[in-house]
């Protein structure tokens, strides 16, 4: 398995993909790339999967989808002679869309590599590393303060929560619980605000399906949890909503 | 010949503690201790000359820079626009919040396992937990929910904006095949 | 009148990530804006001509001391840890999220031709790369772009200052030579 950290890996990983592994024929045979010779390539890249193969090693999938694109390409290259072709067809080179992909990817590994061959950080250069003069206290306790995290370390540490306790029931977020507890949270400052209100109030001038559909899911979950109320007058009477305990 | 004096002024500047007389013979082998001892005192006359905002002192049995003390003001003013960062304890907690709310500290302390008072204080004062209401059950306990700061410091347009916890596992699981049988044989 | 070469040189120091000009602006409100960045280049300037060990760079939209380059050897004696490199899987996927941002994951791997999760995950571990938000499409796919931190380590101002792509270039160049080509049959 591919350890990220180290940048090592034992499956065939001098090359990075199906991708990589096309351009690195592509330059032992000192083909031109927008000329490429697929049916000798094909039997190359094939002739490599073998070798992978026969040392036990895992590969991705993405080798194989790439192995069935050449197959693929060479049957179609096979087919008529292109001077018996319209114009039209003449233009639409089975090989172009390989083609591009190549130059594409060949272009972000030259962009990685420029990247790396730039001065890095803790690399080539360093700044102060000395945490700040102890003597210089925060000088304010800003009432509107900045605060530096990102969502990324949110969702590790729900993560690495979620493991550690090994109860599935909490693994049961997705996008459809997050829009409920929007609409939760709203529902839940209006009746702050206004102390009580209807289904109807609560809705206003909304249209939207969804949103009404949900605001009755909420409103259901809100009297499950007993945080809010609701009581209706007479028989057909309008609901109402209150806070389950009064603020 | 080397140039020492830029040499430790750069080990200076990183280092993570005063710099020791020990530390710059270790890395720079060759030269005499006395030819050191000169390059630092040169260096300190030469910030002492420049009149800038750093100085080189030797503290803590070392050497390092340090900003001026008449200039601590505005040093001081600097620090108060400097972001705090949230502690692991209060970052778990409002982790907690943000994908299970409404929920209440209890509930809360199920799941992290220990007391959570402190962090929760700490994210209510930080305006990121606001109280929802209370819920009517023995005790009326209080219940915890996001405040819109919230959504503006995780620059989220609304909550279902989060990632997911299916979105970080597919992140953690690399797509892998074994067996290619079916093309080796075309 | 005050010394503000000498605060701004002392706010460089002590700010942990590159100081912005607004933060400069914030503490010293006083001052015109222009005479901070003329202010800034003088600095620039004369740890140029001083050729000592640290030299003042703008990166990440702000201002820092660094060490200068060709000095790393003794600061990596010094520091006796080897720096973490990425793996050349991270640094592709870092290329494509950089040039092409914002940018979802299937995206990056339909440049790629392989799955991303593992290198991705890493570099947002890194806080090279952040999560901006979700699509608006069907599935409501995550969005990632680079971070500050990015800028910072890979010692770049601002992303325009990312070299062109080469591809872009070629496929252009290849483009007005099939349009010569055809011009010249007809």
């Amino acid at each position: 398995m591919a350890d990220e950290t180290t940048g090592y890996a034992i499956k065939l990983d001098i090359f990075e993909g199906p991708l990589d592994l096309l351009l690195y024929l592509i330059k032992k045979n000192e083909i031109d790339i927008y000329n490429i010779p697929v049916a000798l390539v094909t039997e190359q890249y094939l002739e490599y999967l073998k070798i992978i193969k026969s040392l036990n090693l895992d590969l991705a999938g993405e080798y194989l989808v790439m192995a069935s694109t050449l197959i693929h390409i060479k049957s179609k290259m096979l087919l008529p002679a292109p001077d018996e072709l319209s114009e039209e067809e003449k233009e639409e080179d089975p090989r172009s869309e390989l083609v591009r992909q190549l130059l594409e990817y060949q272009a972000f590994k030259e962009a990685a590599t420029a990247l790396q061959g730039r001065q890095l950080l803790e690399r080539d250069v360093f700044t102060r590393s000395a945490p700040l003069d102890d003597d210089i206290e925060k000088a304010t306790e800003d009432e509107d303060e900045l605060i530096e995290v990102n969502v990324f370390e949110l969702i590790d540490a729900f993560h690495r929560l979620v493991s550690r306790i090994d109860k599935k029931e909490y693994l049961k977020i997705d996008l459809e619980k997050m829009s409920l507890t929007d609409i939760i949270n709203d529902v839940m400052e209006r009746l702050n605000c206004e102390k009580n209100l209807t289904f109807e109030e609560l809705l206003g001038e909304e249209t939207d399906r969804r949103r009404i559909v949900y605001t009755f899911l909420a409103i259901l979950e809100l009297i499950k949890l007993k945080m809010i109320k609701a009581y209706q007058t007479s028989a057909f009477g309008v609901i109402r909503i209150f806070p389950a305990v009064e603020s | 010949m080397e140039n020492y004096k830029a040499i430790i002024e750069a080990l200076i500047l990183t280092s993570e503690t005063p710099l020791t007389l020990e530390k710059i013979y270790a890395v720079l082998n060759d030269i005499e201790k006395s030819e050191v001892k000169n390059t630092l005192q040169q260096l300190i006359a030469e910030y002492e000359e420049r009149q800038s905002g750093i100085y080189l002192v030797e503290v803590a049995g070392g050497f390092q820079f340090r900003t001026r003390p008449e200039l601590s003001p505005w040093v001081k003013k600097l620090k108060g626009t400097k972001p705090a960062s949230l502690s692991p304890a209060a970052l778990e907690t409002l982790a907690i919040v943000a994908y299970r709310q409404p929920i209440v500290k209890a509930e809360i302390e199920d799941i992290r396992g220990v007391d959570v008072s402190a962090p929760l204080k700490g994210l209510l004062e930080k305006k990121l937990v606001r109280i929802v209401g209370r819920k009517d059950v023995p005790g009326k306990p209080i219940i915890y929910g996001t405040t819109k700061k919230f959504l503006e410091v995780f620059n989220l347009r609304d909550l279902s904006e989060l990632p997911t916890l299916r979105e970080l596992k597919e992140l953690n699981e690399q797509k892998e095949v074994e067996a290619i049988e079916e093309i080796s044989d075309s």
